[in-house]
């Protein structure tokens, strides 16, 4: 393809996806309507390559090779099991046999929970707490294999950081009223929540701005100088 | 008088449910009038970017630098600057340069790099004798890791397939520790972290890097004793080429990406904190109003 | 049949799967990534129903005239000329047996020259909706709304000259109150405390709930008996 | 693996010390043999290498899957003092103590040890560490011969495995409890006491109800989540015969959804009312996906949007455009970077934890509801740790005592999760 008319398709999709921020256009439909198609046919192209062929054949084939010529029991045939979990999906295709593809989903639906049980666990819970455990103030000795704590801020930042975190659970609680003590810690709990989002918001503005110039620079530097140059 | 006030409040009321749309004008003009007037804002460099450039300025002629393009599309417009500045500023340095890529997404980037600065700025630098595209591998910091104690195990051919052993400036890189310097593009995963962690530290290979903004201050710790210096975003490319403008003056007139990037940047975000502010304003006129008028405040 | 044996199978591969992370031991230790693998197949199954929506939906919309069927034309072309382009490799230089995605493919060029685009240029318009957003929702009308909008206009600050030219002056005992310094104690402090409290409860959230699929109590999804 | 000409005779040279070492004794060498080893080496070259790190621990992993030796010594003199030039450590290994040695891996000055990840069970391996200081280099002793194995339970994993087991075993006491009727009190969420008016005024107006769950696939749990939640949502929808449209952007997303919208709807005794459309794929593509989106909202102006699941980037700008048409907006998810985006956007946002609660508290089943129960014994456990932790720090800070500070250290250890 031409680098100049790729130049030229490139800024009329974009001013075309911009023009959905006046009103909806046919602009905006026509380039919504190819992103759409492309982009469907994109990831199967990408599913087809990446995992039917070179995660499921390039598996099976060898193991039924094996099987069939040489007469081998293989690893390799427990894609089998795969690939007819991934046919028993498409007997949604026929009505009386439909309920069939309920096999495959509760797989996906089970160990969907069984890992991610456990993952959650440990990355987002038990680490999270351990993280939590610090001095509050006092030098610690290095054997504790935590930043000592060197100053009064810092200390004040711990035991900030331990109120915080308490009290932002206490906001989760379900089985409790927010009322009295409990409900002053969990209105303490939602202002620590109120800063978090505050904060992620405003740390986020910056990168999604470069994101905005990058492709106004393109239109302006790269398209327009480009027809008069 | 009465009507009067009914008039004012109800033009801040109009003006606090202002057509989302005025602001979005405001927001493009404040991105796209200082791309076409084309101004450049002069960024004082801080002393992170400065030791970058002060180590790439004193690499000795023919010195070896690995750039490694750890980056897709939706950050380019923050990194491409920087990764184009380094590039002028090594092929300034005649130092050969070995580009490659952790990232999927970083060999097209790196095409880019070569076909806009390297080729036409730099039209005597020869492929396979001064700079090289190795292109991507997988493996991510297992691919380092292995790099570092094999280079061409890994890398049997450039991207274009040609056999590593014909390409003459490869014939004594080894491993990583044969490189002068070693530049990553990107703090995303695999990017400096996994380059200083892997490669600077076991092989004492000094490593600098350029990432966005929003992944910098993760990445400031490293430096000076892992990093030898680190561009952070538009800002941090906007440094390194007003550096590299003041030791090179025939950079003068040439368009720096970053620099000008980093006045629609500024712009851009005066744009929204003063809609936030004139929002507050706006809020507080309107309440005090209401209470003047004995209305309890009415939105909660 | 129809429910009981999907309850059986969620029940019984949810549980060996929490297990499994405890047996590092043949076949256990490996089981995760065996199931990702596996969840990875049958999602290529699980396309053709998907594509195959899609191409019904439009086919329909095309048949009826319904308004905007143009387009669905459109969204037809696009996808089955991407297909094409990759399954059969049209115009790729290193012929059926390259790579998918080798530069100067037909595959590659509609990548880089249409979905490129389309894809930056829909991820920017995040930009104009960051700066509605914040002038609509950052007001400081009570408390909590309050706190927000200073921690936002802090971070935002922060990372701006503007903050560092604002608070210049601040130097000696004082110096932790320029506003990049804050910015940064912000980010490091209250905010870390609050995202430490969001992710222990999320942990306890997917715990509880991924004990409610397994053990059969919550079910919704499985569909019902007299289909 | 390749090494330069001039190391690989670097290399035979010195074995060829180690093998004559060896061949003496079958023995692994003890440490004054080394010594006089290390003294030949020096002054055969004439530079200054560093003293060499010598080999400490050893041993096969334990509670692992096998595959993998963990390699320890003690840090060279030259390490952090002495001539301070250490830079690195190289881990060789070899499956005869003659050689050949191969590289396995590195690490950094300072570091003590290393997990040779390669190695094959029930082969025995010997092990040596090199210390590089610049060009220079100095190596151990040879290591005893090693083997590696799998084993059944992963021993480090034990505290992990305990604390699991407690907060499950609370949430199923708390099932059970509740199914024998004991009573539970359950404080309200607003955004779901909205979820009924939200519905009921998608159907005054005639207008459909859009559902969004997330952009990923139903192996992330949030999916999950936001699934189970529409199996809720749908029967009240299916109550009020109002429309859904739920665009999905997986495969595997829009077949569980049909299924569960079609349960919901029978449920309901309303099943003529369902039909497979309303359910529809439209892409996997994050942005091309929103691209629709947004025109469907544009086109169909929904009087109620929920998003329910997990979701990137993507959220403001679908946030933003249903603000724009005036509808109501009921998010929830557990990605922390997109939680603010919603809670700016929307009327109503379910703030992680509350996303995997909200199915159990809408289904308003005893049963499910005393799962909720049981996550707030997780919460305390998580914050009498916590104070717990902190505490012992604390105290053992300020009193500088050892005993305190290695209970404390132990404390911590339970919840270091490796």
């Amino acid at each position: 393809m031409n680098f100049d008319i790729g130049i030229w398709i490139a800024a009329f999709l974009t001013l075309g996806i911009m023009s959905f921020l006046y009103k909806d256009n046919p602009w905006y439909k026509i380039s919504e309507a190819i992103f759409i198609g492309l982009s469907a046919g994109y990831w199967f192209v990408s599913l087809f390559w990446q995992n039917l062929v070179s995660k499921l054949w390039d598996n099976l084939w060898p193991a039924l090779d094996a099987l069939f010529t040489r007469g081998e029991f293989t690893g390799g045939l427990l894609y089998l099991i795969a690939g007819i979990l991934g046919l028993m999906m498409l007997m949604r295709l026929v009505p009386q046999i439909g309920w069939i593809s309920r096999w495959p989903l509760a797989l996906v639906v089970g160990a969907t929970a069984g890992l991610q049980f456990i993952n959650y666990l440990v990355s987002n819970g038990v680490i999270q707490v351990y993280n939590t455990i610090t001095p509050l103030f006092g030098p610690v000795s290095e054997a504790g294999g935590i930043a000592p704590v060197t100053d009064v801020w810092h200390g004040l930042g711990n035991a900030l950081i331990l109120v915080g975190t308490f009290t932002g659970l206490v906001y989760f609680f379900f089985s409790k009223e927010h009322k009295g003590f409990f409900g002053g810690a969990a209105r303490v709990g939602t202002w620590f929540l109120m800063i978090t989002f505050g904060a992620s918001f405003g740390y986020t503005v910056m990168s999604r701005m470069s994101l905005l110039i990058g492709r106004l620079d393109f239109l302006v530097n790269t398209w327009i100088t480009g027809i008069f140059t | 008088m009465a009507n009067n006030e009914v008039q004012n409040q109800s033009l801040i009321e109009k003006l606090q449910l202002i057509d989302r749309r005025i602001i979005f004008v405001f927001i493009a003009c404040a991105v796209v009038i200082p791309l076409l007037v084309g101004a450049t804002m002069e960024e004082e460099t801080t002393p992170i970017v400065q030791a970058f450039f002060d180590y790439v300025e004193n690499l000795p002629e023919d010195s070896r630098v690995l750039l490694s393009f750890d980056y897709g599309p939706t950050t380019a417009p923050e990194i491409q600057p920087m990764a184009d500045a380094i590039v002028r500023h090594c092929a300034e340095r005649k130092c050969k340069l070995y580009m490659m890529a952790v990232w999927a997404t970083g060999h097209n980037l790196t095409g880019e790099t070569i076909v806009n600065v390297l080729n036409p700025e730099f039209p005597d630098y020869k492929y396979g004798e001064e700079y090289v595209n190795l292109g991507y591998k997988a493996g991510n910091q297992g691919l380092i890791r292995l790099l570092l104690v094999d280079f061409k195990r890994m890398y049997s051919t450039d991207a274009a397939g040609t056999a590593i052993d014909s390409i003459p400036m490869m014939e004594n890189i080894n491993n990583l520790k044969n490189f002068d310097l070693i530049v990553s593009f990107g703090g995303g995963f695999p990017g400096i972290k996994e380059w200083v962690l892997y490669a600077g530290d076991p092989g004492n290979v000094p490593v600098g890097g350029g990432c966005t903004a929003v992944s910098a201050p993760l990445l400031y710790p490293y430096y000076p004793n892992q990093l030898i210096g680190l561009l952070g975003g538009a800002k941090g490319a906007a440094e390194y080429e007003n550096a590299l403008i003041t030791a090179y003056p025939q950079y003068e007139n040439k368009r720096m990406a970053g620099m000008s990037l980093m006045v629609s940047q500024t712009v851009s975000h005066m744009v929204i904190i003063f809609f936030i502010i004139f929002g507050n304003v706006l809020y507080f006129l309107h309440r005090s109003k209401q209470k003047a008028n004995g209305i309890e405040g009415g939105q909660s | 049949m129809k429910r009981t044996v999907p309850l059986a199978i969620t029940f019984i591969v949810g549980t060996v799967l929490v297990l499994a992370d405890f047996i590092p031991h043949k076949p256990f230790g490996n089981l995760g990534d065996d199931f990702s693998l596996y969840f990875d197949i049958i999602a290529v199954f699980a396309f053709l129903l998907g594509g195959g929506n899609l191409i019904r939906v439009h086919l329909t919309k095309i048949n009826r005239k319904r308004p905007d069927w143009q387009f669905s034309i459109v969204t037809l072309v696009g996808f089955v000329v991407m297909l094409a382009a990759g399954i059969f490799k049209i115009s790729n230089p290193e012929g059926i047996q390259g790579d998918v995605a080798a530069i100067g493919s037909l595959f590659n060029d509609l990548y880089m020259y249409i979905f490129t685009p389309l894809q930056a240029s829909m991820f920017a318009l995040l930009a104009f909706f960051v700066g509605s957003a914040s002038y609509r929702a950052f007001r400081a009308k009570n408390i909590e709304a309050t706190i927000l909008l200073i921690a936002a206009f802090i971070i935002l600050l922060g990372r701006t000259p503007f903050g560092l030219w604002l608070t210049e002056g601040l130097t000696g005992d004082l110096a932790f109150l320029q506003i990049p310094n804050l910015a940064n104690w912000v980010m490091d402090v209250p905010n870390l405390a609050g995202q430490r409290a969001i992710m222990i409860g999320i942990a306890l959230g997917v715990i509880s709930m991924s004990l409610r699929v397994i053990l059969g109590v919550e079910r919704t999804y499985l569909g019902q008996d007299s289909d | 693996m390749k090494h330069s000409a001039s190391s690989t005779f670097a290399f035979l040279f010195l074995f060829l010390i180690f093998t004559g070492v060896l061949f003496a004794q079958d023995e692994p060498i003890d440490s004054a043999m080394v010594d006089s080893v290390a003294t030949a080496v020096e002054e055969m070259v004439p530079v200054n290498p560093p003293k060499p790190a010598q080999l400490d621990i050893v041993q096969d992993n334990p509670g692992d899957a096998g595959s993998s030796i963990h390699v320890s010594w003690i840090l060279s003199p030259d390490d952090g003092a002495g001539d301070n030039d250490v830079t690195s450590y190289i881990i060789y290994r070899s499956e005869s103590p003659t050689g050949p040695f191969e590289a396995v891996g590195s690490a950094s000055r300072g570091l003590v040890e290393f997990e040779d990840a390669t190695t094959t069970d029930g082969i025995e391996y010997y092990y040596y560490v090199e210390t590089v200081a610049g060009d220079d280099s100095a190596r151990s002793s040879i290591s005893r011969p090693i083997k590696s194995s799998a084993q059944w339970f992963s021993t480090k994993d034990i505290d992990t495995f305990i604390i699991g087991l407690m907060i499950s075993l609370s949430v199923i006491f708390f099932i059970f409890a509740a199914q024998k009727g004991k009573e539970l009190y359950l404080r309200k969420i607003a955004g779901l006491e909205a979820v009924d008016e939200a519905i009921g005024r998608a159907t005054e107006m005639g207008r459909p109800i859009l559902f969004i769950p997330g952009i990923l696939d139903m192996d992330d749990v949030q999916t999950v989540a936001g699934i189970t939640i529409l199996g809720r949502i749908a029967k009240t929808i299916a109550n009020y015969d109002t429309k859904l449209n739920m665009p999905v952007s997986r495969s595997i997303v829009m077949t569980t959804a049909r299924e569960t919208v079609k349960q919901a709807y029978v449920a309901a005794g309303r099943p003529e009312g369902y039909s497979d459309d309303m359910v529809h794929y439209l892409t996997d593509e994050q942005f091309g996906y929103v691209a629709a989106v947004d025109g469907i909202m544009v086109r169909e102006k929904p009087a109620t949007c929920f998003y329910l699941g997990a979701f990137f980037a993507e959220s403001l700008i679908m946030a933003e455009t249903g603000n724009s048409i005036g509808a109501i907006q009921i998010a929830g998810t557990a990605m922390p970077a997109q939680l603010p985006f919603f809670v700016a956007a929307c009327d109503y946002t379910l703030i992680g934890e509350e996303l995997f609660a909200a199915s159990a508290y809408l289904s308003g089943e005893p049963k499910q509801l005393g799962s909720l129960k049981g996550q707030d014994i997780g919460k305390m456990i998580a914050m009498a740790a916590i104070l717990i932790g902190c505490g012992l720090f604390t105290v053992a800070s300020i009193t500088n005592s050892e005993s305190l500070l290695s209970l404390a250290n132990t404390f911590r250890s339970i919840f270091s999760a490796s």
